[in-house]
Parts: C-alpha cells; structure tokens; sequence
C-alpha cells in the first residue's frame, strides 16, 4: 500500500486437474505463484483453475472484474476462448497465452510446447527405431484439438515410410481407459510393434496391459510429456521405454516469470517462446528428471 | 404414493407452497450477502450482468429439465444435444450460400431449433414408444449425439469462420436492451412462456397430472405418451434456445461443449424446489436454482481463500448447505 | 375395566377441528362399532387410537393406566392393531412378504420364506379367500389386497383390533368370512372395533354402537336397541325414508330408438373375459355383479380402451374401437374406476384439480385455464355431491375416504357422458350420501342415459337397476331382471353352482 | 411406473419373474454372439478372461447401487469416493511404518474398507438426517471427495512407491486361482453376499419394503432411516472393495480414477433389470448389466467397422437396443 502505484496482480487461468498433464500444470502455477509474490513485493497472482471452455470464459470476466494488470491464460480451446480473452485485452491488461496458439494472435506473449511438434518428434522416432517399417497401434487422447493436431502431425510424419497405424482409439488420457484399450488391440493384433500414445500417462496403462499379457513382439512403447516416472525408465535405460517426448507443464511457470520480469522490472518479453518438444533418450535424460515434481 | 398417507401438519396448502416457493430465493439472498464479503467487488454491477447473463444457458436448459422431470421424466442428454446443435449450426453457417448475413442467421436459428426439437422427439420416442427408463434413453442418446459432434468435429473443433458474421451474431450475447444484456431477455421470455405452459394450460396441468400419477392421468383420459413427449420436444427446444446463445459467446463448439451440463441442469431444477420424483415443477425456482449455481462459481473465482484444489470441494458443500437452509425453511412453516 | 377408553379426545389440523371431546370405552371381547357420515371424524378417531396420530387433546387409557403411543409400532407393542381403509402395503413385495413386515420369521439370521408362505397362505385361507402368498401385492384387486391387509394385521398379537371399512370392497361371500372371523376373535376374548357404512352388517355382528357426527360424539347405545333405519337416523340426524329411488322402466325413456345405445359383441380381453356379448339402451341402468375376480373391471377397461381386448363394439350402430380412454371419453363414455387412491385420484394435488383434471378443455379458453370457472365448478360440485371437507384448499389425500369418492364421481361426471361406467359406485360412501348417489343414477338414466354399474353390493344393484348381468370367470354367466332380481338368483350364477347341485352337495 | 401396469396374462409371480430376471442373460448373450461375429478372437479365453477381470470394479460398485437403488436411493458419489479411497490407501501404504509387507497390506485394505464405510455414512447422513434428496447430496460429495483427492495428490497422481509392495500386491488384479482371474471371484463373493443379504436377510426384505413405500415401512415397524443408511454404508463398502482390486491393477490413482462411474454402476443396474424408482432389486441382473457394459466397450475395439469417432454413437445405440429386446422378451411373457 505505501507504494501503490507499484502494486500489481496477475491473474493465471488454467484448465482445472484433470489429469496428470493439466495436473502438473496446476502444481507448478502455483508454486510459481508463490516464488514470484516472494520475489515482487506489490504483486499479487491469482490462480484460477476451469473445467471447460465456458466456464473459462466465465472466470475471465470474473478475474477481469477484479482489476487485473496481466493475465497468463492457458485456454482449454483456442477456438472458444479466442473472444473471451480478446474481451480481457480491450480492457488494456497484459496477454500472455500459454500452449494452445489463438485462432487471432492477439496476445503479448506466447509461451507454447509444440504440439505438432511432438507429433512430427514421435513419428520421426518411430520411424528411425523401427527401421522404416512396422505395425503401430495409436491411442489417441481425448477428442480436442490437441489431440489433433498431434496425431496428424504424427501421422504427416509417418508419410513415405513403410510404419503403419494399424489401429487407432481414444484412450481419454486415462491410464484406465488406455489399459482397456491396450488389452483388447493385445487381442485383436497379434503382432505389434509398438504403441504410440503420446502421453505418459496413457504409457503406465499401456506398458501394464504388456506385461500382463506377457507379449515380446512389442519392441517399444512412445508416451510424451516428460513424466517423472517415465524419464526416469528412459534413464535407467529400460528397453520398452526407450524415450519420452517432453511437453512440461511447467511451461506455464515459465510464461508466468517471464509476465512479472515484463511487468515489474520491464523487460522485453513481448513475442514467442516456443519450447522445443524435445526427444528424451537415454543420453540426456539426466537434464529432464525432476523428482520432486509430483508429475 | 409415499408422503400422502402420512400425518402432515394442516397447514393450508396455499402457505405451505409459498414458503417452499420462496426458500430457494432466500438461499440465493445469503449467497449474495455472502458473495459480498468474499470480496466487496461481488456486488459490482458488471459483475452481476456477468453472471446474470451466464446463467442464461443452465437456465434455459433447466426450464426445459423442470418440464421433463415434472412429468416424471429425466434428460441426460441435454449437454450432448446442446453440443451437436451448435455443431450443426456452425457448419450450416459456413457452408450455407445465403447472400445477407441476417437471413443466413436467422435460417441457422429456425434449424437449430428443428434440430433441438427432433433430437427432443428421439428422446421421447424411446420413453413412449420404446417404454424404457429414460435413463437408459438419454444416457444412450448423450453417447450417440456427442459421438456425431465429434464426428463431423474431425475429433477437433467447429467454428464460425465468417467474421462479419460472427460480427452481427455477436450482440446476441453482449448486447444489452435497455441495460439489460441480452441473455437475461432470454431466460425471462423463456421462463414466461414456461411458467404460462405449466401453470396456465391444459397441457401443463396434465404435465403435472402424468408426473403425480400415470395411472390417474390416463384414466382421466389424459395421453400420456403425447404429454411425454411433448416434454421432451420442449426440452430440446429449450436446449436450442440455449445454443442460440451459446454460439455468439465462443463462436465455436468442441468435443466437450456442454459436458456436464445435463448434471448442473437437473441441480438447479432441484435446488429450485422441484421434486426428481416428478408431480410438482417450479419454473421460477428452476431459474433460481441456477443463479444460485453460477452465483457460486462465481463466488469461488472472486475469492482468494480456497485452494484451487478444494474449489470443488467447497462449491459441494455449498450446494449440500443452501438445500439444507432451505428445507429447515420449508420445514419451519 | 375398558380394555382401551379414550376420553376428552379432540383433534384439529391447524385452525380445523375435526374431532371435538370424544369419549369412548372398550371392553374386552365385544364388537364396538363406529358408524357416522363421512368425514364425521371415524378414521382420524381410529387413527388416534392406534398410535399412527396424536390427539391434540385427551388422553387414552389400556386398562385404566394412562398411555402415550409414540407412534403405531408402539400401540401395536400393546396389542392395539389398525386395519386401515386406505390399503398400506408394499405393491413390490408378496403377500406373504407383506403379511410378516417387519417381523419375519426367522432361522438363523435368514428369513424363513417357506414358514412365512404357509402361514400366510393359512391366514387368507382364514379369511375365506384363496390368495398365492407368492403374488406381488401390486398384482392383486383391491379386494384382494383389502384381505392381504386384514390377514396382516390379525396375524400380530393382539387385544384390539380396529378394522375402518374392512367390507367396503368384499362381496358378500368374503364379507361373510370376514364376519365369521371377527365372531371367533371375539370369542377369544379381544376388543374389535368396526366401522362400516353397511349398517346391516353392523346389526348383525357389532354388541355396542357409537354415532359420530361433525367430529362429535352423539350416543353410544347397545346394537340390539337399534335398528339400521335408526342408526341411519342418528347418523344423519334426520329422517331416513326410502334409500333407493323409484325406478323409471327403462323402456319408456328409451322409447323409438331402434338401434341400442351400446352393443357388445364376443368382447375379449385376453386373460380376463372371454366372449362376452351385451347390450345397452338408452336410458337403463344396466348391472354388473359376480364375485372378486369375475373380470367385471377389467372387460371394461379393455372396452374403454384402458387395456388391450377386441370384439365388435358398436354405438349407435355405428362400429368404434377405442385405443385410448380419450377416444372413448370424446364419444361420449366415461368410466368410474373402483381404485380412486391408485386410478381415480391425484392424493398430491388439490381439489380443484382433481376435480376438472378429465375435463378441462371445458375449463380452457384457448389453451389458457379459467381457474375462476375452475372455482365455480368446485363449488358447484360441493353442492351436488355433498362433498364435506372443512376447507376447499386441501389436498385429495386429505379428504376423508368417502368424500374421495363423491370427488371422483364429481370429476367424470364434469364429463357429461351419455354412457357411464360406474365401478364400485358407493363403496365406503355413508348412506344418506348413497340414496344421493342412486337418485343420481336414476337421474342420470331418466335423461336418456345409458349407467352400467358394477357392484358387489348386490342390494344396490336389486336396489337401482334395471337388469342384472352375472359374470363369472370372464364370462357371462347368466342376466336377472324384474322379479328374478334377487340375492340367491344372483349368487347361483356367480358361484356356478346350480339349484339342484346345491342341494346334492348337502 | 409404466409397464408394470399394463395388461399382463395372470402368470404366477414366479414365472414372471423368471423371464424378466433372465431377460439381462439372454441380451448378454446375444451380444456376445454379436462378438464373436465381429471378431473371431472375441471368444478366446484371453480375452473372455480380460473382459471379466475388467468388469470387476463396475460389477462391485453396482452390487451395492442395487442396494441403494432398491431402497429408493442414488449415488453418484461412488467415482469419486473410489479415487479417494484408493489415493488415500496408497498414501498410506508409502508412508505408513508397519514392516511386513502383507500385514501392511493387510492394514491398508482395512483402512480403505473403513473410509468406504465412512463416506457412504457421510451420504447416508445427508439423505436421513439431512433429509434432502439423495441426488443433490450425493452430487455434492462426489464433488467434495473428487477435491479431496486432487488435494492430497496435488493435482498429479498417487503411485505405490515401494515396488517389492506393488510384486506383493499384484496378484489380487492378475493372479488366478483355479483358472479364474482374482476379480472374477471377487465379482462372484460380493454377488453371492449381496444376493444373500438382499434376498435372505431381514435386512433385504427391508431394504425392499423401505424403496417400495416407506410408510407402509415405517408402520410396520422398520427403522427407514437406519435401512437407509445402511444400504449407503453397504455402497461405500463396496466401492471400497472395488478399489482393493483396482490398486494394484496399475497401482496408482489420479484425478481422472473413477470419472464416470457412477453413470456406469447405475446403468449396469437398471440394465440389469432394477427399476430406478426402488422396490426391486436384481443382484445378478446387475452383474449382468456390468458385464454387458465391458463386453460392448471390448467389441468396439475389437471391431473394425466403427470409426473411432463413432463408437461412443454405437455404445449408446447398442445399450438402447440391448434393453429394447429385453422389454420386448419381459412382455412377451
Ligand atoms: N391431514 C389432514 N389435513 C386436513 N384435514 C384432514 C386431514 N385428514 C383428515 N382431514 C379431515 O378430517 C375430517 C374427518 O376425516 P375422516 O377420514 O376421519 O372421516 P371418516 O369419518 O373416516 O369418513 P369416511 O366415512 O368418508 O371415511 C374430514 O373432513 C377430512 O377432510
Ligand atoms: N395387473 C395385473 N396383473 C395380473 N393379474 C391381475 C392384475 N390386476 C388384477 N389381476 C387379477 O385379475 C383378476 C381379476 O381382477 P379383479 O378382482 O379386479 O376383477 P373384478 O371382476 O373387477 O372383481 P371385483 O370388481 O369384484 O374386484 C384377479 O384375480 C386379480 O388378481
Ligand atoms: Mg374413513
Ligand atoms: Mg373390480
């Protein structure tokens, strides 16, 4: 309050705890949430959690009706959210969109995995490890536009060579729900030569219904987000997980730093800052564990 | 036929239901009162607009629910539906060759609504004619209607690509009439027309008879499959109503539009004092129930106190507490 | 020493009071019965006296030590059991299930369902009834249930047993079980009080009787000083002269008509009648009798439309098929159901809408509800059908049982039909209320109108009709009219045992 | 209410209530023809073994729905109190001190079978004491357990930590015993107790007479409020043993444990012949219902034909029709 002019709140949107991905990104705003007010006095973040599109856009009327100075949002939907937070910027506050790209770039700053990226990454690896050729099975997220722009980057990437998706289902992110399904392609193909699905989540599900069925045509299984659990397989060099494709979600710690360093000490942060969806082997997974996230 | 044999106290029935009637505005008085201490901002006339218009989806829906579950019905496919509407509508706006963006609209809406109405008579068909448990119908059809969203989505997304159009859509979320924004406009016509249909016509009155008891309602020569499945036609229109709202908010629906909100809709039926058993329907109480639901959320995000992972938890218990205020009202009379 | 006495008992719901100072003592081992008009107060003061109200004051005695039931468990703990006259039993479950609630026999901590099905197979068997304790309650007629509750309750422990109306839908073989029972407990040495609008019955079986009237109590004389004629008087409080109005001959009301009013031929209902052919004229009273499970209600729902059935049904000479009670209620045939509480009546809803629910197109400009005419028919049928109730706002199921009845009969009645069916007309009705109700029916028929009425009392169809059909086993087993118009004729057909075989068994 | 009422032949109660109680059977059946057509491998005893050790949990939490449901009841807490469960069960199994590690195991599973009986009393205390409809308290603890485990997992997931625990505990998801999955006789226990307790016990016949009209139960001397609460206490047990099999399955919890349970438990009951508005309760049906729910989830990824957009379309489609053929077999009678 002595130095009112210097006090200043932002305000963080993002999807609620849904699953493990959204999980950790939850985690690590608001631990980051907690470092920057230590680092600027005067600043206050709020960090709001939504289940869906709508309700998104509702706590961003919410949050703007409070007097915010920036808003670090990572939308559920590009398509939905696109107005409502082009509503936020006409009140004059600080854009910073993190992950999923707007349909307009309206935004000061974009802090973004790359999730075609992680498609064209994934692809490329299969291919490589396969030598060019082999039966795949895919399972897919939930049906929203990330999961769609992977799987095609994915499947662009495949292009040319002799791997083939052989199947391909929603596995929702769900370690449960990609077990079912695993153990029933188990059934159905009786050669595999590797799963992709793209998140790591989904891997523990997948790699359980494998050893369940006590397979070995299935050379690898390809997850994506850069669990802990999983960086650390890749680590110990275990062989049915031979790499990740990272996706952190503490990308959103990151967009959240560089919004105060923009506010407080003026630096120039406005542009993009795309995080490369990095391939985790064996040799530099050591960079990438962290232990002590709960993701 | 529980309830009826049973002492009651004789309170005239006219008393009773007025205090029953007005428990769910007194739950939302407290809530309001209780906002404003979370955080003085609440009462905030943009605030209020806000959620006020905000409610106009749930509360659309719900007045549509009130009508169902009078009847002794349910719907759980009003989330689906509203999800595959819109869908459609978005691709009929692209893809239609209507020169002035007005009649295009205005064509999109009227199909909408067909379509609102049509998903409503499948749900129905299955009750009356199928004779199942509408909750098996409308668990089947929220799969089969969110599964054909998906479906025509690609798996992805549908949105408006015009932007003149989106441009001349827009005010029918965030224009205001006489400083009222527009949405408002629409749950009170809808409520209006709801409560004349319920409380004014033949048909809301069989509507009542059909939930308090089948067997009575057909020996009074009442056709109980047609009030059925008039319910559920309204219901999808209401869920229509609602898209045409819905779709210049976001200008676009996804695979998750509308997930859940067949759940909300039935709570904000219920916290409006209707009961799930069917025979008694409050309009107005349904359109309180769901101001209550979104004042809530709305209390949540404007307060700093609960982790975002109790969010949830608190918004439970909120819900569990107003209903028990609530009956304790009713009780006390 | 009365077994249980009630004294300065009164009972209001909010501002009405429904029961004013009652005094009453019971001895052991004598019939006490409660006569009084409906609405007079007879089920609320049974009510009281078996725990399921409290009084709002007045205290109750067992064996002269003040008691306070906490609520009908309690009083049944005492020996106090009350047969009520709304059926209360659990539609999902079976007889014999419903019969031992709440206090089933065990072995071991299973429920013994073989002991149980024996015991309740022997209980209604008591009752003179033949009833599979394997049957779902919901499965069975009113009459039958009405026993399913009897045996129920006689089957606890008991020092008093109330019974409200336990007749009111038995046919006189029934009745005459039940009667026979209540001598047999009597002679074991148990309190029975019994309340019954058939006022003979109450001759024949009851020691004392009391008369409510209004809520207050007005004599309690021993039964051999009365007879049915002044009890009628007491309850009443005027003079009762003839209960069953003069009959018109139905030919000279129907007068050219070639053509009868209804004509039913080979009607079926697939598992209820079979091939029953009858007609109607215009203005005939028209009556239905046979005993419990004759398929009387049934072939008519089926002809109404109510359920599936087929045959050539004509009116006028014109052929219809009804597949909905509307079409047959548009053409101008209402149906009275016997059930009013499951088919007749909504319990949750008010008066006015019950009472203009089958008929409220009338009440509807457009699609909008007058509810001012509403109001006036209300009124009107207050009058007509003298309806008791100390409030026009109540619910149904808050009227007493007989006002019930007049409602309902008010409800289809709004219809204006040309034919009516009327099920159970009179059933748990006072008698001054059902010489209205006859004189009703024989009005009804003077203008021109076809009545069917269908009725285990066969002194009202003596009473009121023209000409009786008997069904048996879904068939028509026989028609009585003019002089042959009595209770044996009439028995004979619907027990199918004939004069002569009569008097061969004996 | 319908269909009970309509013209029936005077069958004796046990012939008709075989043919209704067998009708879920032979839409099992039916389906799993339909399997066999679709792909061969469909039969193989893998993957029959598969589908059965899946069905597990549904089968479980649906066993103690039935109770509920017969008692006139719902819960759609049951999700979400099984995610608690387990997140708070595998928390302890990491922290706790004991050394062995089947008696830990042992430990754990108590306490989870408490904290299941813990919350079903938490629903059970809302509905009786709180006297609210079970639908709007069982919403709000499903919101609050579901908050509760995000809470204690800090938005990610729980996992077993020690891996010699996880070898221990393998077996009750994997392991067989003569031939036969673990899940599949934990399926087979939990049914034959629930069949005994619902159809052999005092209990059961009151649990009936309590969902088939409660006055009629309560002057028959039937505490209703503690039937009530029993038959929740009964529901968070059973969940409770759902999450004993499903632990070490994959030996951790998320956010996402058990969303959408409680709409499958319910389905697998009313599929399985229980009418929702109480009064009838069918143990097998239900496991029945279950089984029917995976076979139809397994058969739309074995299958070829359905693009994977559409399954959901088709699920929903099949269970329509899957309880069409069954009214139609129940009315034939
Ligand atoms: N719960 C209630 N609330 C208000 N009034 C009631 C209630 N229950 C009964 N009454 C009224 O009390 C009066 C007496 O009813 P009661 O049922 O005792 O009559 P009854 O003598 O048994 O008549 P019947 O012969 O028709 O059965 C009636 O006027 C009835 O409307
Ligand atoms: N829904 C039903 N399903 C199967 N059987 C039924 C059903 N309803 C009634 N019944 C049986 O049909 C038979 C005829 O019913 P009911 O006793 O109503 O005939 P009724 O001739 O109208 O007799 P009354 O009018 O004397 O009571 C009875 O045995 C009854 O148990
Ligand atoms: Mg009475
Ligand atoms: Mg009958």
């Amino acid at each position: 309050a002595a130095f009112a002019a210097d006090t200043k709140t932002i305000a963080v949107s993002i999807p609620a705890a849904d699953h493990g991905w959204t999980g950790g990104v939850v985690y690590h705003a608001q631990q980051e949430a907690k470092a920057l007010e230590a680092r600027y006095p005067g600043l206050k973040v709020i960090v709001k959690t939504s289940p869906d599109g709508a309700s998104q856009a509702n706590a961003l009327e919410d949050l703007t009706t409070q007097g915010i100075n920036a808003l670090v949002v990572l939308p559920h939907n590009s398509d939905e959210l696109t107005d409502p937070i082009r509503q936020v910027k006409g009140k004059g506050v600080f854009i910073t969109v993190v992950d999923r790209a707007l349909r307009d770039p309206i935004q000061d700053l974009y802090v973004a995995g790359n999730n075609p990226g992680l498609g064209t990454v994934s692809a490329a690896f299969v291919k490589e490890k396969l030598g060019g050729k082999g039966d795949i099975v895919v399972i897919r997220g939930l049906p929203i536009v990330i999961d769609e722009q992977r799987v095609s980057a994915f499947n662009e990437g495949l292009k040319g060579s002799e791997v083939k998706v052989i199947d391909s289902q929603f596995g929702n992110w769900s370690r449960d729900d990609a077990f079912k399904v695993m153990q029933d392609f188990l059934t159905k193909h009786p050669k595999i030569d590797a799963v992709w699905c793209q998140d790591d989540d989904m891997a523990v599900g997948v790699l359980e219904a494998i050893k369940q069925a006590g397979r070995t045509d299935i050379k690898f299984v390809l997850g994506g987000a850069g669990m802990k659990d999983m960086v650390k397989k890749v680590m110990d060099g275990d062989a049915t997980i031979p790499a990740d494709v990272l996706y952190p979600p503490a990308m959103v710690a990151v967009a959240m730093d560089l919004t105060a360093a923009g506010l407080f000490d003026k630096l120039p942060v406005r542009g993009s800052y795309i995080l490369d969806a990095t391939l985790v082997t064996k040799d530099n997974a050591k960079e990438f564990y962290y232990p002590d996230s709960p993701f | 036929m529980s309830g009826e044999l049973a002492p009651t106290k004789a309170a005239s029935r006219f008393q009773d239901f007025d205090l029953r009637a007005i428990a769910p505005f007194a739950a939302l008085a407290v809530l309001m009162v209780l906002g404003y201490f979370v955080n003085a901002r609440f009462i905030d006339l943009d605030n209020l607009t806000n959620v006020l218009a905000r409610s106009a989806f749930i509360a659309t829906i719900a007045v549509g629910a009130t009508f169902v579950i009078t009847a002794g019905g349910l719907d759980l496919s009003v989330g689906s539906m509203a999800a595959l509407v819109s869908g459609v509508m978005i691709l009929f706006l692209n893809k239609a060759m209507i020169g002035d963006g007005y009649m295009l609209l205005a064509t999109g809406m009227v199909l909408a609504l067909l379509l609102g109405g049509l998903c409503g008579a499948a749900n129905g068909l299955g009750v009356t004619a199928g004779r199942l448990e509408p909750f098996i119908v409308t668990l089947g059809t929220m799969a089969i209607f969110r599964s054909l969203l998906i479906w025509l989505a690609d798996g992805g997304s549908i949105a408006m690509k015009s932007m003149e159009l989106r441009a001349d859509y827009r005010p029918v979320y965030f224009g205001t009439i006489l400083g009222l924004p527009f949405p408002v406009w629409v749950i009170i016509a809808v409520a209006v027309i709801g409560a004349f249909l319920l409380y004014r016509t033949t048909f809301g009155r069989h509507v009542m008879a059909v939930g308090s008891n089948e067997d009575v309602a057909r020996y009074s020569g009442i056709s109980v499959g047609r009030v059925r499945m008039l319910t559920y036609i309204i219901q999808g229109l209401c869920v229509a109503i609602a898209v045409l709202v819905y779709v210049p908010r976001l200008g676009s629906t996804t695979s998750t539009t509308g997930l859940g909100w067949e759940l909300q809709a039935i709570t904000a039926v219920v916290v409006g004092g209707t009961a799930l058993r069917g025979g008694v329907g409050r309009i107005w109480g349904t359109i309180c129930g769901a101001l209550i639901l979104e004042v809530i959320s709305n209390i949540m995000v404007l307060s700093n106190f609960v982790s975002e992972y109790l969010v949830g938890a608190v918004q439970g218990a909120i819900i569990i507490i107003a209903m028990l205020v609530q009956r304790s009202l009713a009780r006390r009379n | 020493m009365p077994v249980l006495a009630a004294s300065g008992l009164s009972k209001s719901f909010g501002a009405i009071e429904v029961l004013s100072n009652i005094a009453l003592d019971l001895k052991a081992g004598e019939v006490h019965a409660i006569i009084g008009e409906n609405g007079a107060g007879k089920s609320t003061l049974m009510k009281i006296l078996a725990g399921h109200l409290q009084p709002s004051r007045g205290t109750l005695a067992i064996d002269g030590e003040p008691v306070h039931f906490s609520g009908p468990v309690d009083a049944e703990h005492r020996g106090i059991v009350l047969v009520h006259q709304e059926i209360l039993l659990a539609p999902h479950l079976t007889v014999a299930q419903n019969i031992f609630l709440g206090r089933e026999i065990r072995r071991g901590p299973m429920v013994d369902d073989r002991a149980m099905n024996q015991e309740a197979a022997r209980a209604v068997r008591e009752l003179g009834a033949e009833i599979a304790p394997t049957r779902v309650v919901e499965r069975l007629s009113i009459a039958q249930r009405q026993l399913v509750q009897i045996a129920r309750a006689l089957a606890v422990p008991h020092r008093v047993v109330i019974f409200d109306e336990p007749t009111a839908s038995l046919t006189p073989v029934e009745t005459e079980a039940l009667l026979k029972v209540i001598t047999a407990i009597r002679a074991k040495g148990t309190a029975v009080l019994y309340i019954s609008h058939r006022l003979n019955e109450v001759k024949a079986i009851a020691d004392r009787v009391t008369v409510l009237r209004d809520g207050k109590w007005i004599a309690t004389r021993p039964a051999a000083e009365l007879q049915p004629i002044d009890m009628a008087q007491l309850m009443v409080g005027r003079d009762m002269a003839n209960l069953y109005p003069a009959k018109a001959s139905a030919e000279a009301s129907a007068a050219v008509a070639e053509e009868p009013l209804l004509a039913v031929e080979h009607f079926n209902v697939p598992g209820f009648a079979t091939d029953v052919s009858f007609g109607l004229e215009a203005g005939e009273i028209l009556g239905f009798a046979g005993l419990v499970g004759a398929g009387r209600t049934e072939l008519f729902e089926g002809l109404l439309g109510l359920r599936s059935g087929s045959g050539s049904v004509r009116l006028d000479g014109r052929p219809v098929h009804f597949r909905e009670p509307r079409q047959a209620m548009e053409a101008g045939i209402v149906y009275l159901s016997e059930d009013r509480k499951g088919k007749g009546l909504l319990l949750a809803q008010d008066l006015r809408t019950n009472l203009t629910l089958a008929a409220l197109d009338r009440f509807a400009s457009g699609a909008f509800i007058d509810k001012a005419r509403e109001w006036s028919a209300l009124n009107q049928a207050f009058q007509d059908f003298d309806i008791r109730a100390r409030s026009k706002t109540l619910l149904a199921g808050q009227l007493s049982g007989g006002n019930q009845q007049k409602l309902l009969l008010a409800k289809m009645m709004l219809l204006e039909p040309r034919i009516v069916v009327i099920d159970e007309p009179t059933r748990g009705i006072d008698i001054g209320t059902k010489e209205q109700i006859y004189r009703f029916i024989a009005a009804l028929a003077a203008r021109g109108k076809g009545v069917i009425v269908i009725s285990s009392e066969m002194q009202e169809l003596i009473g009121v009709c023209h000409r009786i059909l008997v069904m048996r086993g879904g068939q028509i087993a026989g028609e009585v009219s003019g002089d042959a118009m009595t209770e044996a004729e009439i028995v004979v057909h619907a027990t199918g045992v004939s004069r002569e075989e009569a008097r061969a068994q004996i």
